[in-house]
């Protein structure tokens, strides 16, 4: 399947390569910058606002909380009532986390 | 039913690429990168090892060491953004003000 | 013919068969969607091409394919071209795990691509994947807006998944399995999922709605604020690719929802009262619900307005996560306390309550735990030079 | 087939009281001052202590012998807690001026012991596996805290060579896993004799990746270069908690694994020697050339890590018990030398050797506190460092190794030398102006000063107050479980 | 009883430090004649018994003390220079708590050293004697102390480890269950593991006696060290390797001490000579003192490693007594540089100036060169006897040390006292009250010891007798 979309997604990329007219003028090449000559490119040490870095890393955090979740949830009716306090402590210390990001400002976006 | 030695081999080789980057790169965000290759190396092999003994305590390790993985990535990035924020570079070798 | 080959031409071919499906559906989902706002803004929407406008969506595409493909100087060239290719991959791909009828009734073969015990797991993965292309496409253009667009959609993204995966914990507690056929076999013996999981449900479809970049969380592609986002420096083809993965997200989305919380591709159970059998009539009822979703995607963005970009991510992390995650505790303990129809009332009972609250901070979200509280150390944190004591 | 495991509370509960004072610094630290944290983290380690004393003899296991209390866990652990207690006592003093007086600095302090102490209890690969990565994780945190240059190099350059080493480390575990199909300490103790020769081949591989990765942790040579580094770019009472407790905790590590687990296990031990004696030359040597004093202690710390190697060279019994003391002592007085530097230090660079020259005749106290932990570093009567050398001589020596014994006995002289020249220095009357903090004598500084420094005399004149305990060889001959 | 002579030193160097200044002396002084007294009345008592309690038990570590014949001998004499140091420190040195203090600590070790019976608690008492002998030369010490510190702390650490290392050997391949010195005896190592035993224990007791590879921290040791000689009387009382020797070594390891008997015997014979040698071209007092030392050293070893009964006697004697006068004579030393204000051998004509001094001094170097009728006499004498019947052409060798010690001793003795004075040399004063005593006390015994040796052979002779006859055959 992965195979057939990606195909999909080659084939056409291609098609409108072959098909499409090759005009490039240095105008035309150029990024949009509202105008301005643009500056920069790719890897030029553009900085990221932090805060993306500190989103990025709660996401992982999280995710891997929820990794931990999913096989406790489907395992979860063969193991009551025992998985019930598993999973509330689990979330307790989750949200002793949470908590400190919150008071942290980390989810404040001004 | 692939045999098991081809998947320890697979992760024997992702090991030893991950090692050489160690070894090799410069940069710490590099050095890191090989080092998250060395785990997931290790991941094919408990898995590997896990399904050959046919027992799921080798899965679970795999998910242990998923989280230490993720932990790292989180605690190390931010290392690296202090040092690069700071001094523009990441550069191992440049990193010399305790010498001796 | 060995029999392997025969499986392997029959998985292609309905893989192919699901790919076009899917890209026509995605073409006349812009005609409908464009007929619908002029429809509901009172005025008319494209009706020139063809009777209705019916040739409009092949008239787009043919304009895109010969559309000239421009690649930004300052751009990094293979990313760029492979950003799209990723997007609409992973789209594509992952509707294929979804069952849109009961085993074999594909002219015997069973209507789904592929089929694996971790259906959900799998699917959030792929569709999770699609933040890669998005993000590379904004990177790879080498310009500003497009990497700011691309930073913000994919935060919004990842932010939002968090809430998508917690949402669906308390539906895999009941269930016990992650695989399509398991969820729908439940809801086939013990009714709809959205009535045990309504507050799910809702965190679900918000979360869906995020991941998609639909309005009210389109922000990814804000003209006002960034332009075109991630989108600015792609042109013809690339740029088609971008908006068809949106849309097939968006179709999948909503199969996702239908098969989590509706039933899946059977019909409700009170109607074989009425015709026997009709309830497991295969496709049809599918393609209602996703239909039904749909609708209400285009509706809501005819409705909405936009999120400002903190009341976006406060929404997320600080209402979407913790409902979610109380829901998820609060189920837990409903299922390991109470059997038979007190669970079914507590649930319904919880459901209510988790959406009353959702909607009820809803709009108090700006003002959610702002301004964190500044400590002593912070402030003087560092003196210039060590001093003694403190 | 899903059987609910045993939670038991009990062996848990000195680690649930470290973990709850964690908690506690992470969630109060935005209400209360962080004295008032370091004090409640105070009181949380004492119980923590207090909960363990309980436990003796108790052999409680939980998650089927995946977490431990026996005896050795137990001394292990109370040794772990010495180290901590002083390390709080020295940062409710230093850490303003070290510029880390968050309440994360607290909360990182109590999770790395909660890892430790984790280590210390593991009766399986996993769980130890777990406790050394939130104690490395807290201890990457804890170098880079301070907002400084040096901090953050330091910070670095440990993550870097920490995160290689654990991949190593679970590389091997993997490995060992693979070989034995178990990853409980019994388990594979069990396997370990009669494998197939694949298998022992595997198993061979496992362990010596696990030493690698343990080289790193404990910074056994060659995989030692972090160290000067980290401890002396680190802030002083970091550098006092990673180069005691972190380390204690590591050999308790290794002994877990290869004194008990690996016990019989061919092949480690052969490496370990050599990487004892290289660690032994190297890290005696090079303190001889520093000007550092902080750098000084920590090429020492190397040094000493060669002669707690040694102790695992000997038999699990002889070796444990000679482990269990010197692990104490060496704690007491790295953690006392330390303090005393912290307490003089004008900046977080520690100070130069030379600046020690006439301390005696400035601060008589730290002079002779710093004196006696410098010569019980040295191994000289009646200090307790004598009796922990000859413990891990005779482990040595007993076991066959008597060639590692000469060796440490003569690299031992070069220890002296850089040892003597400090304290020499510190009694020789001079008219220069003082070079140390002028008030650095606090309360609780001089309160850690004094526990070590006492804690090495009378464990130096009366050994068996503590050997007494560790002696016993059946605390060490289940170091796997049963 | 025993205990309370080993301890009281150490209970007093802690006492000092919180004692008022004014009283410092005297509170020393107490300790140290009390400390005398109390070996005394042991004397009288004839010894004590063996005395034995686990320390360790676990590591079969015991305290296990005994004061008898040659120990006895020994300790009285470190308790009595101990106090004659004592006596000059507190006249001498300007505010001298902290040294009586050292000076004091540094008995206790150098007392456990001579009574301890068990190879550990002897390890820690030797060990304990450094630590005071380093900081006083590094509180009173000169300009260059530091590398005579480095070179004297790893010289003594480079060989006590070698014997920690052999002391574990001895216990664990002797297999005996403690590490006193009659269980060591009961099961001993045999065979060439007994040998490198021997060598490893040898190297410290080397050192310290000092032999000749391994002398080369003395010379700096005595030259950096304070003025006034007492550190170096101190240091002299610490050469305790003839004594380990003879306690430890020859009992623990026969075969080896045996088989070994040639070389070392070259060896001690080559160190007097060479010493005596280096001796002669010193120009500074206290190199000279250290050389001399060094050669009676060589002759002590000699008459060890002989392993003849007379020969060791004589050894024994020596050791004890050249403390006496080769201490005395640092301090006699010490009360020429405080006149005159150098060390250097060649200021002229003190003689002239002060009679009192140069004659004791001459006294005391006549002592040392083994004039007969001084106590160096009979002990160098009997050490030569014993040690010729063993192997005469070394021993011959040894005999010409005596002609060499006259030499240097006298020259050196010559060029400071009688000739000229130099012009504008400073007028030097005559002995006081208490110097008379610092000097006259040491003399005395020396003569006294030199004339009627019985009273230190009747303790000394039984005592060697039962260690050779460990050995069986001579």
């Amino acid at each position: 399947m992965l195979l057939i979309a990606l195909g999909i997604g080659v084939l056409a990329v291609v098609v409108s390569a072959i098909l499409g007219p090759k005009k490039a003028s240095r105008a035309k090449l150029m990024a949009y910058e509202s105008g301005n000559d643009p500056e920069g490119g790719v890897g030029t040490g553009q900085r990221f606002p932090v805060h993306f870095y500190l989103v990025a890393m709660l996401f992982i955090v999280f995710d891997i909380e929820t990794a931990f979740f999913y096989p406790l949830a489907v395992a979860y009716q063969k193991l009551i009532p025992f998985a019930f306090f598993e999973a509330l402590t689990f979330v307790l210390l989750l949200l002793v986390g949470y908590y400190y990001i919150l008071r942290k400002g980390v989810l404040e976006w001004a | 039913m692939v045999p098991t030695t081809y998947y320890i081999a697979l992760s024997g080789i992702l090991f030893a690429l991950g090692m050489i980057g160690v070894l090799t790169r410069r940069t710490a965000i590099m050095v890191f990168l090989s080092v998250e290759l060395m785990l997931n190396a290790s991941n094919i092999a408990l898995v590997a090892f896990a399904r050959s003994w046919g027992d799921l305590t080798g899965q679970t390790a795999v998910f242990i060491v998923m989280t230490l993985a993720a932990a790292e990535v989180a605690i190390g990035l931010a290392i690296i953004i202090a040092i690069f924020r700071k001094r523009e570079t990441t550069n191992v070798d440049d990193l010399a003000t305790l010498k001796g | 013919m060995p029999d392997w080959i025969v499986q392997l031409l029959i998985t292609l071919l309905k893989g192919v068969g699901v790919a076009l499906g899917l890209l026509t559906t995605f073409a006349y989902m812009t005609l409908i969607e464009r007929r619908l706002l002029a429809r509901m803004q009172i005025r008319l929407g494209p009706n020139r091409v063809g009777p209705m406008g019916l040739l409009q969506p092949l008239a787009d595409a043919i304009k895109s394919i010969f559309k000239e493909d421009l690649t930004v100087t300052l751009a990094d060239k293979l990313v760029y071209t492979l950003a799209p290719i990723i997007a609409i991959g992973c789209a594509l791909t992952a509707f294929g795990g979804l069952p849109a009828g009961p085993p074999g009734s594909l002219f015997g073969a069973d209507p789904w691509v592929y089929n694996l015990d971790a259906g959900l797991l799998a699917l959030l993965a792929i569709t999770s994947m699609g933040v890669y292309g998005i993000f590379l496409g904004g990177w790879a253009s080498g310009s500003k807006y497009p990497i700011l667009g691309g930073l913000r959609s994919s935060a919004q993204m990842i932010s939002y998944e968090l809430g998508m995966g917690l949402s669906v914990l308390g539906l895999l507690m009941l269930v016990g399995s992650t695989s399509f056929h398991a969820i729908t076999h439940w809801q086939a013996n013990n009714g709809w999922m959205i009535l045990f999981q309504l507050t799910a449900f809702v965190l679900f479809l918000i979360s869906s709605f995020a991941e998609t970049n639909r309005t009210p969380f389109d922000l990814p592609e804000a003209e006002q604020e960034i332009v075109a986002g991630y989108l600015t420096e792609y042109s013809a083809i690339k740029w088609a690719l971008f908006q068809m993965a949106e849309y097939v997200n968006m179709i999948t989305a909503s199969a996702v929802m239908s098969t989590l919380f509706f039933g899946g591709y059977r019909g409700p159970e009170f109607l074989e009262g009425l015709i026997p059998g009709i309830a497991s009539w295969p496709y049809i009822w599918l393609f209602i619900k996703i239909a039904a979703f749909l609708f209400l995607f285009i509706w809501v963005r005819a409705t909405l307005p936009r999120l400002r970009y903190d009341q976006l991510m406060r929404f997320g992390w600080k209402l979407l996560l913790p409902v979610a995650l109380a829901n998820t505790v609060l189920t837990a303990g409903i299922i390991a306390f109470s059997t038979g129809r007190l669970r079914v009332w507590l649930l319904i009972l919880l459901g209510v309550a988790g959406v009353a609250l959702l909607i009820g901070f809803s709009d108090r979200v700006r003002v959610l735990w702002t301004a964190p509280t500044v400590r002593r150390e912070d402030t003087n944190l560092t003196p210039a030079r060590p001093t003694g004591g403190d | 087939m899903l059987q609910i495991p045993d939670v038991a509370l009990a062996p848990m509960l000195p680690i649930l009281i470290v973990l709850a004072g964690a908690v506690a610094s992470t969630v109060l630290g935005f209400n209360l001052p962080r004295r008032a944290l370091t004090i409640i983290n105070l009181v949380m380690l004492v119980l923590s202590g207090v909960s363990m004393i309980t436990l003796w003899n108790s052999g409680a296991t939980a998650f089927g012998g995946g977490l431990q209390a026996d005896n050795a866990a137990i001394l292990l652990g109370l040794t772990i807690l010495v180290g901590s207690i002083m390390t709080l006592l020295v940062s409710l003093d230093t850490a303003y001026r070290a510029r880390v007086s968050f309440p994360e600095f607290d909360a990182m302090l109590m999770y790395a012991i909660t890892g430790t102490l984790l280590i210390a209890f593991s009766g399986d690969l996993i769980v130890m596996l777990i406790g050394l990565e939130i104690m490395s994780l807290s201890g990457y945190v804890l170098a880079t805290l301070q907002a400084s240059r040096r901090a953050e190099e330091s910070g670095l350059k440990y993550f870097l060579l920490g995160a290689v080493g654990s991949a190593i480390l679970i590389y091997g575990i993997a490995f060992v896993y693979g070989a034995t199909g178990s990853l409980t300490y019994a388990g594979i103790a069990a396997k370990a004799s009669g494998l197939t020769p694949a298998n022992v081949g595997i198993l061979v591989g496992g362990s010596l990746l696990l030493l690698a990765g343990f080289a790193f942790k404990v910074a056994l040579a060659p995989f030692h270069q972090w160290t000067p580094d980290v401890y002396s770019g680190a802030p002083t009472s970091v550098s006092l908690f990673l180069s005691t407790v972190v380390k204690v905790a590591a050999f308790a590590g290794m002994l877990r694994v290869f004194g008990g687990a690996l016990a019989d296990a061919p092949g480690w031990s052969s490496v370990l020697q050599i990487l004892t004696a290289a660690t032994l030359i190297i890290g005696n040597t090079a303190a001889l050339f520093q000007r550092n004093f902080k750098r000084m202690l920590a090429y020492s710390a190397v040094a000493h890590t060669g002669f707690l190697a040694m102790c695992l060279l000997g038999t699990p019994q002889a070796g444990g018990a000679a482990l269990g003391y010197y692990l104490l002592v060496y704690t007491l007085m790295t953690a006392a030398a330390l303090a005393v530097v912290a307490a003089l230090q004008r900046d977080e660079m520690g100070m130069e050797i030379d600046d020690l020259r006439g301390l005696y005749y400035r601060h008589p106290a730290y002079a002779v506190a710093l004196a006696v932990c410098l010569a019980s570093l040295a191994g000289l009567p009646p200090f307790a460092g004598f009796f922990g050398k000859y413990l891990a001589f005779q482990a040595a020596f007993q076991n066959g190794y008597v060639w590692i014994s000469v060796l440490a006995a003569l690299t031992s002289v070069a220890a002296l030398i850089y040892y003597l020249r400090p304290g020499m220095l510190m009694f020789m009357p001079d008219r220069t102006p003082a070079r140390e903090y002028p008030n650095g004598q606090r309360t609780p500084t001089n309160f850690a000063v004094v526990l070590g420094v006492l804690g090495v005399t009378v464990l130096g004149i009366l050994p068996n107050i503590w050997y007494g305990w560790v002696q016993n060889p059946e605390i060490w001959k289940f170091l796997a479980g049963r | 009883m025993i205990h309370f002579m080993i301890f009281l030193p150490l209970l007093g160097s802690l006492l000092l430090l919180i004692t008022p200044v004014r009283w410092r002396e005297e509170v020393a002084g107490f300790f140290a004649a009390v400390t005398l007294g109390l070996g005394l009345a042991i004397w009288r008592a004839g010894g004590t018994e063996l005395f034995s309690v686990n320390w360790v038990p676990s590591l079969g570590i015991t305290y296990s003390v005994q004061l008898d014949g040659v120990s006895l001998t020994l300790s009285l004499v470190a308790a009595f220079m101990t106090l004659i140091a004592v006596l000059y420190a507190s006249r001498r040195v300007a505010n001298p708590g902290t040294m009586l203090a050292l000076v004091l600590a540094m008995e206790t070790g150098l007392l456990g050293i001579f009574a301890a019976r068990d190879l550990i608690l002897f390890y820690v008492f030797f060990e304990d004697a450094l630590l005071p002998a380093l900081l006083m030369l590094a509180i009173y010490g000169k300009s260059h102390r530091m590398r005579a510190l480095v070179k004297f702390a790893a010289y003594t650490l480079f060989g006590s480890l070698l014997m920690l290392v052999s002391i574990i050997g001895v216990k664990s391949l002797g297999g005996s269950p403690t590490f006193a010195l009659v269980d060591l005896i009961a099961n001993p190592v045999t065979g060439p593991a007994q040998t490198w035993l021997y060598l490893g224990f040898l190297a410290a007791m080397a050192v310290k006696l000092p032999l000749w590879p391994l002398h080369a921290w003395l010379p700096d040791f005595h030259e950096q060290n304070h003025d006034s000689g007492v550190p170096d009387l101190m240091g002299t009382l610490y050469k305790v390797g003839g004594y380990g020797i003879f306690r430890f070594g020859i009992v623990l390891f026969p075969d080896a001490s045996e088989e070994l008997r040639p070389i070392l015997m070259g060896l001690a014979a080559f160190t007097a000579l060479y010493a005596a040698w280096i001796a002669f071209r010193q120009t500074n007092w206290k190199r000279l003192l250290a050389y001399a030392g060094l050669s009676h050293m060589g002759f002590v070893a000699l008459g060890l490693f002989s392993l003849n009964e007379t020969a060791v006697i004589g050894s024994m004697y020596l050791l004890a007594f050249q403390n006496v006068y080769t201490g005395a004579l640092f301090l006699a030393v010490g009360m020429l540089q405080e006149r005159v204000g150098s060390l250097d051998t060649r200021v002229g004509g003190v003689m002239n100036q002060a009679g009192a001094l140069g004659g004791l001094t001459m006294a005391l170097w006549f002592a040392s060169i083994a004039v007969p009728g001084l106590a160096g006499f009979i002990g160098e004498f009997s050490i030569l006897l014993g040690a010729y019947q063993v192997q005469p052409w070394i021993t011959f060798v040894a005999g010409l040390t005596t002609i060499a010690a006259a030499v240097y001793a006298l020259s050196a003795f010559q060029t400071t006292f009688w000739q000229g004075r130099p012009l504008g040399g400073i007028r030097v004063a005559d002995l006081h009250s208490t110097e008379w005593l610092v000097l006259g006390l040491p003399l005395a015994v020396a003569l006294f010891f030199g004339v009627y040796s019985a009273p230190a052979l009747n303790l000394i002779q039984p005592a060697v007798r039962t260690v050779l006859a460990a050995l069986g055959a001579n």
